[in-house]
């Protein structure tokens, strides 16, 4: 179905962008200006990716500018992930823009600095292009394009990274740029192999870059080629998906870039890069049979979430512990795409949302934090609790929700990942990686404790951090909550079309039951989505 | 109301007085006197039980339980209708006793003292009628709880708690083995039914183990030796009608469990059963009343002379139990007998002897008879009274101690003509060591009433005391004149107890019989004529009285009026003999025994002495598993953590060569 | 009926929301409150099983698709232990109304009502009934691992150093621990499908003995077992009524719990996981009994007699494996007396420190003198405790040794246990009336003559239970049989 | 028709310059050297174009003249002017040592690429191999160089060698393809050297070994 809501879709931040930069001509009324347009440009780029994802749950799929833009159930999935994470940051960077100007821009060298009015606009205008490179590599069905997509959130995001202008912000931006470069670059190697393996069984040249069609002809491709591709791809983008070891630019940019950024780099850009990697797998799957990329998967979910608990052991600074819960989680979602089979599947799939929904959460948090104590450190950041006793709040929530207790959602994603590898007979790596995540539970319990309880430093005064801050971090506690106890229909109907796409290549069967249907039982009223779990009820 | 129901309205009586007097407790006389009043009351009551279960047949209760351990079941049988005729006379008088006595813990939580006091003897009345395992551990508890609490009432006194804990401590083993005699059983029969106890039909050894169990469960809660350690103290740290209570019938609640199970339910197959009670019951005889010969402390004294007098009945149950085994009914029925009587007269003596120490105490506000003295002029009653106990006590007719005695005698004279080897000779041994043990019990007591009621007052309490209350009076003066009737009445009380004892050894009860007889026709009508023999006695005495009227000695019959001459000394009190002194002689005969006491306290040293260097190396132990486990872990993760966390060293060509690495790795692996 | 067993689950956690969003001055009202109404709908389940013949049923309440996610069991288990959990955590609330005072001396630095307090207890006594009532393996989970997130939030409460180490280590001890049964219901869910427990049965015996060492490993960690039980004694950094609360009466007997039911549902359970049980837990006991003896601190001697009484109960849930359906019984009856036993001897520890302002025994001589209520109630707990009847704890404890008769029957070796369990019992009897016997009578030490009175809701809350470790023990005895 | 041999023997050249611009001391004498090999990889393109016929390459030769041959250097080469330049030799490891692992390079490319089957890039084995090893040696290049500035070159060279893999195997590529990729070369170039003179401007260094405060 042709969609032209996808081209707005593309186009709105894009605008916003271009607008961003030349507001100064406004005066003293920069500031206002620039944060109704970032406003109305972060709204309508929420609209619209729910109008993209309503027709890609009627007609299946989207397309635009003759089939280079295409959205199916996958596609609409992180398409969704990036519109709310998008929409809840832009909410968030106001508040804390506004306070970051207060504090000012400060030429000295020091751990934490302020903004300026110039910074302001660079940081609006290139959150808005970041926004819409995310958008491109998530739209495209073109994997040039989609590479070229990566590469420019890299470019976009580095002077976000290093918007603070202090010696640890340019160094993590330096690093940032080059690693992710570097890394994205053997991604092209390996996109450059695909394709040309394609472009000589797609007799219509301009059509063999197009995922679609390479898909159909997967079967035919060169299989030791998509082998040395699929390496390339794998480490490529996993460079900026933060699989270790290809992970180092990750603690040091997540954790001096400005928080909405990092919500934004840890909660979205790293989904829409596992989404290329996905893509590609289902063309690798599809060639050479799903044994290939899923001990691939496997391997570098182990090494992510083992290197990752152990990195989060210990840490001392708020984001870069963050930050490596992001590998870990990463990890998660490899292992379980690696255990494949459709519960794997979704199971990755549902934690990979979930993860962003968290993990955005709780970068926000730190956010506040760092508003507050103008620190990252555990040996400063204490009493929240007297000091800011929602935000602390909150945190400990989050904290919950991130190591996996009920009633939060990563509890039932975790859940499925190991019935999933329960089921297809992995019950020692099963075990290895609970006994993993034990460890990060206890970083991540550690860092709660420490924060919120304890002795607040005595310069530190109490109050909140205002509503632009706290309430994005309601809206993302309650859809933690949310996803933990109920599934919406329509999220269930998304999960299951990506997982069909992803399984595509392997099953012939599709997915049993009808599609997601609400019904209402017993007195709490509990959703049911029949077609969720169906699966394995009937085995 | 039969026999059941008077027992149980009993019960309830002493439950409820003892809860008004809880509610009472801040008006402590209206307390005093509800229990006092109330607990005689209820006594009367199971009396009258008691009296109802004689007259008709064996009664029994039952009710569904609450729990899965079978019915609640009350049965009063002869035997348990004898101990609840012991347990209600003793109360009867500790009631009235402690109407006044009470008194003198004023201040101290009389209401407290009464409550625990009638639950004490509701309990002790369900222990003995009690037919299912599970609620006769409940009621044995129950009653050692409650007399815990009588026991520790002196609560500033540390000696007290320390008895106290000691005795709950003993207890509680000892149930703990009663509790895996009776876990036997059920096992075998899947109920804690006695009833279904008796069907058992268990293998013999099994049978020993439980026997076993049982003895030393019950043993010490008896004070058998070498269990005893706790008696001697506890009992004289309560309150003196609670120790009378104690004393008299709480430790014979154990031989009444004794019986019940290894007698009743068992039916004591074999001999060497009652054997080991024998030679238990010898040795607590001997050793007790030796360790009361020493004793300065009046209320020790007695407590160790009830040591001595489980001993004495538990050579008549060994005897009747061997009787049993042997298969020679007249045997065990006479040993029985002589158990029981001598159970119910130690019970009236004992508790007369307590309450008559406990009035002392009362008036001289001492336990020390070196520090009494001359005590029958201010107290001319209590004095009697208590000569009436000591007399009883120490065996001379015609009152009720000689009569049980002589029962155990003849148990032990009819034993030793048994086929059995053993028998044959030990029996006699332990006659002699009976008539020694007799001895040393008169010894005793002439030491105990000579140091406190004559002589001179050797402390200003014992010349400050004065005569007690009326109702502690009239609590004594019933059991004297109980003693004297049990004494001068054998004839016609020993049937009754003799059918007990037939009932107990599962014999027919007719081989008894009873009246005045000096010969009996054959030896199962074992059955003295007290009367005779307190007239012979009183010929006996009569004759040198009329030798000196008839020979003209009447000087010798003249009172001097003088100061006592003390080798040029003015007398003092301490010249007098006091209660050290007296027993010296005998100290010195039976060194070797009271030197057990010190050797026993060696290894009891070594053995607390390795405990507390055990202690002391526990906190070390405390940590262990954290040590040698989780940290051990703990410390392996940080290392591994640390190792890992040198990857990222901030290098960026470094972590440029980690992605070529992993790169080169891969392409290696998969293309070789 | 199920409104009731859900009110019950579900006002707890109401209430939880209503601490935080309420005004302080509230917040002790609104708990109590919350709670008592809770209490009450539990007991009237509890009266209305009793009333029908206690017959069990099921309700499946939330769904994925034909998947059963969460559903209640009330038989006569879960709603006994239901309404102990949830009246016992009425007790607490407020009992703490009182404690939580300055004039609490034994934590002299606290500030006044706290909703973070009330937040996390409300939180957990929700999450504690719902675990009881579940009738699914994920039921199970879920609630298990809240609670152990709502005692890390409690036992940090005091924010010292101590305290949040302990915290942290509880946490994380248990958490570990639960990976066994995280690992077991996925299992669970794969081979059968779903989660309801109804299932159980089906399994093969394979496959029960290894999702048996999973659920035992969890129980393991939560119930204090040996080796995972060190988090127990440090834990006791919290404030007493959490201790009472979450180290005696509850969620320490999570575990135990989990595994009951697990049991109730499996049918049939190879032996090997008795074996397993039987000796883990006479282990434990050992373990138990010999670190009483070097505590000096009244709160880490209770911890400790809590791990022992813990091994009870597992050792009565492992014996029951061998057949003896009495034991089982007497496992039930024991969380139950126990629950009310240990957390008044808490309490009484509470009462003692917030009058005294310390908790090291041999500065604690003559309470009754001082104190007769508490004095009182440390005996009964004593009792309770150490199984002397009539007090609640002889009777669980007679149950369980009758069904380690029972089950020595066909397993002569198990007598040999049995034994030494009643042995572990005198011991445990001997030390804590030692204790009892040189803190409660004779007069008064120097901190024990200087205390304050206690407050009037910790009266209650200590009178309330005194009676009823008298009475419980008959009760559950009943009820069970 | 052109000879293969000849596309083989320039991208040989490409590798040799590659290592000058590696080796070369001054960085921006490497960028000079930079517009030489992208010259070379023009050639390339044009000898693609001329033997294989295919039209687009020519534009793709445009395309890759203007940005790396013209574009690249020349923002490089003035960035380069505004910092001191005296940091601007470090590098990690000695030349022989970076020239024996550009040598491994070139076996391990060589070892992988003969594996494929591709029948349109049969012909070009060598050259392929060589594209591979190329992009290598970008790497190779910001692995030992600790000037910033080198390490853009790096990269550079890395996108040249994925440019002729491009070019070798999917010549018929798109010219969109082309160019996205192209520009996005150049932005990247772009916003590393204005990254690094910000980091030249606060910091005074252009030595990424004192670029490492961020660790652990």
């Amino acid at each position: 179905m042709e969609s032209p809501h996808l081209i707005w879709l593309l186009f709105v931040p894009l605008i916003a962008s271009v607008l961003s930069l030349i507001v100064h001509w406004f005066g003293d009324f920069t500031r206002p200006i620039l944060e109704f347009l970032h406003l109305a440009s972060v709204t309508a780029t929420l609209v619209l990716t729910f109008i993209v994802a309503g027709q890609v749950l009627d007609a299946g799929e989207a397309l635009a500018f003759s089939d280079w833009l295409r959205v199916d159930s996958l596609g609409a999935l992180f398409v969704v992930i990036v519109g709310v994470m998008g929409f809840l940051s832009g909410i968030y960077s106001i508040g804390f823009t506004r306070h970051e100007l207060a504090v000012g821009y400060t030429n000295h060298d020091i751990a934490i600095g302020g903004l300026d009015m110039g910074r302001l606009r660079v940081f609006y205008s290139l959150f808005h292009f970041f926004l819409f490179t995310m958008l491109l590599a998530v739209t495209s069905n073109n994997i040039i394009i989609m590479w070229v997509a990566i590469e420019a959130t890299t470019l976009s995001s580095a002077f976000l990274v290093g918007l603070y202008g202090t010696r640890p912000a340019l160094e993590a931006a330096w690093k940032y740029v080059v690693i992710c470069t570097v890394g994205v670059a053997f991604g092209l190697y390996g996109t450059i192999l695909v394709y040309s393996d394609a472009v000589n069984l797609i007799q219509e040249t301009s059509k063999a870059s197009l995922w679609t069609e390479i898909v159909k002809n997967a079967s035919t491709l060169d299989p030791t080629l998509l082998k040395l591709a699929f390496v390339f791809i794998l480490i490529g983008f996993g460079t900026k998906a933060g699989i270790v070891p290809m992970h180092s630019w990750l603690p040091d940019t997540y954790s001096e870039a400005p928080s909405p950024v990092s919500a934004l780099l840890s909660g979205v850009l790293v989904n829409c890069t596992l989404f290329v990697i996905i893509r590609f797998s289902i063309i690798v799957n599809l060639a050479l049979g799903t044994s290939f990329a899923q001990i691939l998967f496997l391997v570098f979910g182990v090494i992510s979430l083992a290197a990752a608990v152990f990195f989060m052991m210990g840490q001392k600074d708020i984001n870069r512990l963050l930050a490596y819960s992001s590998p870990e989680n990463i990890g998660l979602i490899l292992i379980a795409l690696g255990l494949g089979g459709p519960i794997g599947i979704l199971a990755g799939l549902l934690q990979l949302v979930n993860h962003s929904i968290v993990k955005t959460m709780m970068f926000f948090l730190s956010g506040n934090i760092l508003m507050k104590y103008r620190s990252r450190s555990l040996d400063v950041v204490k009493g929240l609790m007297q000091a800011a006793p929602l935000t602390s709040f909150f945190l400990l929530a989050g904290v919950f929700a991130l190591v996996g207790a009920p009633p939060f959602n990563i509890f039932f994603s975790k859940f499925l990942i190991v019935s999933a590898g329960i089921a297809t007979g992995y019950w020692w790596l099963m075990i290895v990686c609970m006994l993993l995540l034990m460890l990060a539970f206890t970083a991540l319990f550690r860092m709660g404790s420490s924060v919120t309880l304890g002795q607040k430093p005595v310069e530190i005064q109490n109050g909140e951090s205002g509503f632009t801050t706290l309430a994005p971090i309601a809206i993302l506690m309650v859809l933690a909550l949310v996803l933990g106890l109920f599934m919406p229909a329509q999220l269930t109907d998304l999960l299951n079309g990506a997982v069909e796409v992803v399984n595509a290549g392997v099953t012939a069967t599709p997915l049993a039951g009808p599609n997601g249907s609400a019904s209402v039982a017993g007195p709490l009223g509990g959703l049911s989505v029949e077609s969720f779990f169906s699966f394995f009820s009937g085995h | 109301m039969d026999a059941i129901q008077l027992l149980i309205s009993s019960a309830l009586t002493f439950a409820a007085t003892g809860l008004l007097s809880l509610l009472l407790r801040g008006l402590e006389r209206p307390a005093r006197v509800v229990s006092g009043l109330g607990g005689a009351a209820a006594s009367v009551l199971a009396f009258l039980s008691a009296l109802a279960a004689f007259v008709g047949d064996s009664a029994s209760l039952e009710l569904t339980g609450f729990s899965a351990f079978g019915r609640f079941v009350l049965a009063m049988d002869g035997l348990s209708a004898f101990m609840v005729g012991a347990i209600s006379l003793l109360a009867f008088a500790a009631s009235i006793y402690s109407i006044g006595y009470v008194h003198e813990y004023r201040g101290r939580g009389c209401g407290e003292l009464g409550f625990f006091n009638n639950i004490f003897i509701a309990a002790m009345l369900m222990v003995v009628t009690v037919a299912n395992a599970f609620y006769f551990l409940i009621f044995w508890e129950l009653m050692t709880l409650a007399s815990y609490f009588l026991v520790i009432f002196e609560q500033e006194k540390k000696e007290s708690v320390s008895a106290g804990y000691l005795y709950f401590l003993i207890a509680h083993i000892g149930t703990a083995l009663i509790m895996l005699s009776f876990f036997i059983l059920y096992q075998q029969t899947g109920s804690f039914d006695f009833d279904s106890f008796r069907n058992a039909g268990l293998p013999l050894g099994i049978q020993s183990l439980i026997f076993l169990l049982a003895f030393f469960g019950f043993g010490a809660k008896a004070g058998i030796v070498p269990l005893h350690i706790w008696l001697p103290r506890a009992h004289p740290a309560a309150p003196s009608h609670v120790s009378a209570l104690l004393s008299g019938v709480m430790i014979k609640t154990a031989i009444y469990g004794l019986i019940r199970l290894c007698v009743d339910i068992l039916g004591a197959p074999l001999w060497w059963w009652g054997f080991v009670v024998l030679c238990f019951g010898g040795l607590s005889a001997l050793l007790g009343i030796v360790y009361a010969l020493d004793e300065r402390d009046l209320k020790r004294l007695l407590a160790y002379s009830s040591v001595e007098n489980v001993g004495i009945i538990l050579m008549g149950v060994g005897v009747g139990m061997m009787g049993m085994s042997l298969q020679l009914p007249t045997l065990a029925v006479i040993g029985f007998l002589a158990a029981l009587y001598h159970l119910l007269n130690h019970a009236m003596f004992k508790g007369l002897l307590f309450m008559g120490a406990g009035a002392v105490v009362y008036s001289a506000h001492t336990r020390n008879m070196n520090e009494m003295g001359g005590l029958a002029r201010a107290m001319p009653w209590t004095s009697f009274v208590f000569l009436v106990g000591a007399v009883a006590i120490s065996a001379i007719p015609p009152l009720n101690g000689f009569v049980s005695e002589w029962f155990v005698f003849q148990s032990l004279f009819i034993a030793s003509s048994t086929e059995l080897g053993v028998l044959r000779v030990f029996a006699p041994l332990f006659a002699v060591l009976l008539g020694l043990v007799g001895a040393m019990a008169a010894m005793t007591f002439v030491k105990a009433y000579g140091t406190t009621f004559t002589g001179q007052p050797r402390s200003v309490h014992a010349r400050d005391a004065v005569e007690v209350p009326g109702s502690m009076l009239a609590g004594m003066g019933a059991l004297a004149i109980a003693v004297t009737l049990l004494g001068l009445g054998a004839p016609w009380v020993t049937p009754f107890i003799g059918g007990v004892a037939a009932q107990v050894a599962n014999v027919p009860t007719e081989t008894l019989a009873s009246g005045i007889q000096i010969f009996p026709g054959n030896e199962a009508q074992g059955v003295l004529s007290t009367p005779i023999i307190f007239l012979l006695h009183a010929g006996l005495l009569t004759f040198p009285l009329v030798a000196v009227f008839a020979l003209g000695g009447h000087r010798a019959g003249q009172r001097v009026d003088a100061d006592p001459w003390a080798c040029g000394y003015g007398y003092q009190p301490q010249m007098g003999i006091s209660a050290t002194n007296f027993a010296q002689p005998m100290l010195a005969a039976f060194r070797p025994l009271y030197l057990l006491r010190t050797l026993a306290q060696k290894p009891l040293d070594g053995i607390a002495s390795f405990a507390k260097r055990f202690g002391a190396s526990l906190p070390a132990a405390e940590p262990v598993v954290e040590r040698t486990v989780s940290q051990p872990i703990f410390a392996f993760v940080r290392t591994v953590g640390g190792w890992v966390q040198r990857m990222q060293m901030g290098d960026l060509r470094m972590y440029c060569l980690y992605i070529f690495i992993a790169l080169a790795v891969l392409l290696i692996v998969i293309f070789k | 009926m199920v409104t009731f067993v859900l009110a019950g689950i579900l006002l707890p956690f109401l209430g939880s929301l209503l601490v935080l969003i309420l005004p302080r001055s509230w917040v002790k009202a609104t708990s109590q409150l919350v709670t008592f109404a809770a209490m009450l709908c539990t007991l009237f389940v509890l009266y209305s099983l009793g009333m029908t013949g206690k017959v069990g049923y099921t309700q499946d309440l939330l769904f994925f698709g034909d998947i059963v996610l969460y559903g209640v069991i009330v038989d006569k288990i879960s709603a006994l232990l239901g309404s102990v959990f949830i009246l016992f955590g009425f007790l607490v609330v407020v009992y703490s109304g009182g404690y939580l005072s300055e004039k609490n001396r034994d934590h002299v630095e606290h500030n006044g009502v706290q909703r973070r307090y009330y937040f996390f207890l409300l939180t957990f006594i929700g999450a504690m009934a719902g675990l009881v009532m579940s009738s699914t393996m994920l039921g199970l989970l879920a609630f298990f691992e809240l609670t152990g997130v709502c005692s890390w939030g409690l036992i940090g409460y005091y924010n010292d150093e101590k305290s949040l180490k302990a915290a942290l280590k509880a946490i994380v001890t248990t958490e570990l621990a639960s990976v066994g049964l995280f690992i077991a219901t996925a299992a669970f869910f794969v081979l059968t499908g779903g989660f309801q427990l109804s299932a159980f049965a089906t399994l093969d015996d394979t496959i029960k003995t290894w999702l048996f060492i999973g659920i035992l490993i969890a129980a393991w960690g939560k119930s204090a077992q040996l080796p995972l039980h060190f988090w127990l004694p440090d834990a006791m950094a919290a404030p007493t009524p959490i201790s009472a609360y979450l180290h005696a009466a509850s969620m320490v007997k999570a575990g135990v719990y989990i595994f009951a039911r697990c049991l109730l549902s499996a049918g049939t359970v190879p032996q090997v996981i008795g074996v397993v049980g039987v000796i883990m837990a006479i282990v434990t006991m050992f373990y138990g009994l010999l670190m009483y003896f070097p505590q000096k601190d009244f709160k880490r001697l209770l911890a400790y007699s809590t791990i022992t009484q813990l091994s009870y109960i597992f050792f009565a849930l492992s014996l029951s494996i061998f057949g003896s359906a009495t034991a089982f019984n007497g496992a039930i009856a024991h969380v139950f007396n126990h629950a009310l036993g240990k957390g008044l001897f808490f309490l009484v520890a509470g009462a003692v420190g917030f009058s005294t302002g310390t908790r090291l025994l041999p500065n604690l001589k003559g309470l009754l003198k001082k104190m007769p209520l508490v004095g009182i109630c440390f005996a009964v707990a004593a009792l309770a405790v150490t199984g002397v009847p009539p007090f609640n704890g002889f009777f669980s404890k007679f149950t369980i040794f009758a069904g380690g008769f029972e089950a020595a029957k066909n397993a002569p070796l198990l007598m040999i246990l049995v034994v030494i369990a009643i042995l572990e019992t005198i011991g445990s009897f001997a030390w804590l009336f030692w204790v009892f016997s040189s803190s409660v009578p004779g007069d008064s030490s120097a901190e024990v003559a200087a205390a304050s009175d206690i407050a009037p809701s910790m009266k209650f809350a200590l009178v309330i239970l005194a009676c009823l470790a008298l009475l419980s023990g008959f009760f559950a005895m009943a009820w069970l049989k | 028709m052109l000879n293969v041999n000849l596309i083989n023997t320039l991208s040989g050249l490409l590798l040799l310059t590659s290592l000058l611009v590696i080796e070369t001391k001054k960085p921006r004498q490497s960028a000079i050297l930079y517009s030489f090999q992208s010259l070379i990889l023009v050639a390339i393109f044009l000898a693609l174009a001329i033997r294989m016929e295919a039209d687009q390459l020519y534009l793709w030769a445009a395309s890759a003249f203007l940005t790396k041959v013209v574009l690249v250097p020349v923002i490089l080469y003035r960035a380069l002017g505004k910092v001191d330049q005296t940091v601007t030799s470090l590098n990690t490891v000695s030349a022989p040592v970076s020239v024996l692992l550009a040598a491994l390079a070139v076996v391990v490319s060589f070892t992988v690429v003969s594996q494929i089957e591709l029948k349109s890039a049969a012909d070009f084995i060598p050259a392929l191999a060589i594209s591979v090893a190329h992009f290598f040696f970008g790497q190779l290049c910001i692995v030992t160089q600790r000037n910033l500035f080198k390490q853009i070159l790096g990269f550079c060279l890395m996108e040249n060698g994925s440019h002729l893999t491009l070019a070798l195997l999917a010549y018929r590529a798109p010219e969109l393809v082309e160019i996205g990729i192209a520009t996005d070369a150049v932005f990247a170039v772009i916003i590393l050297v204005a990254l690094a003179g910000q980091i030249y401007k606060r910091l005074h260094t252009l030595d990424s070994a004192e670029l490492q405060t961020l660790k652990g």
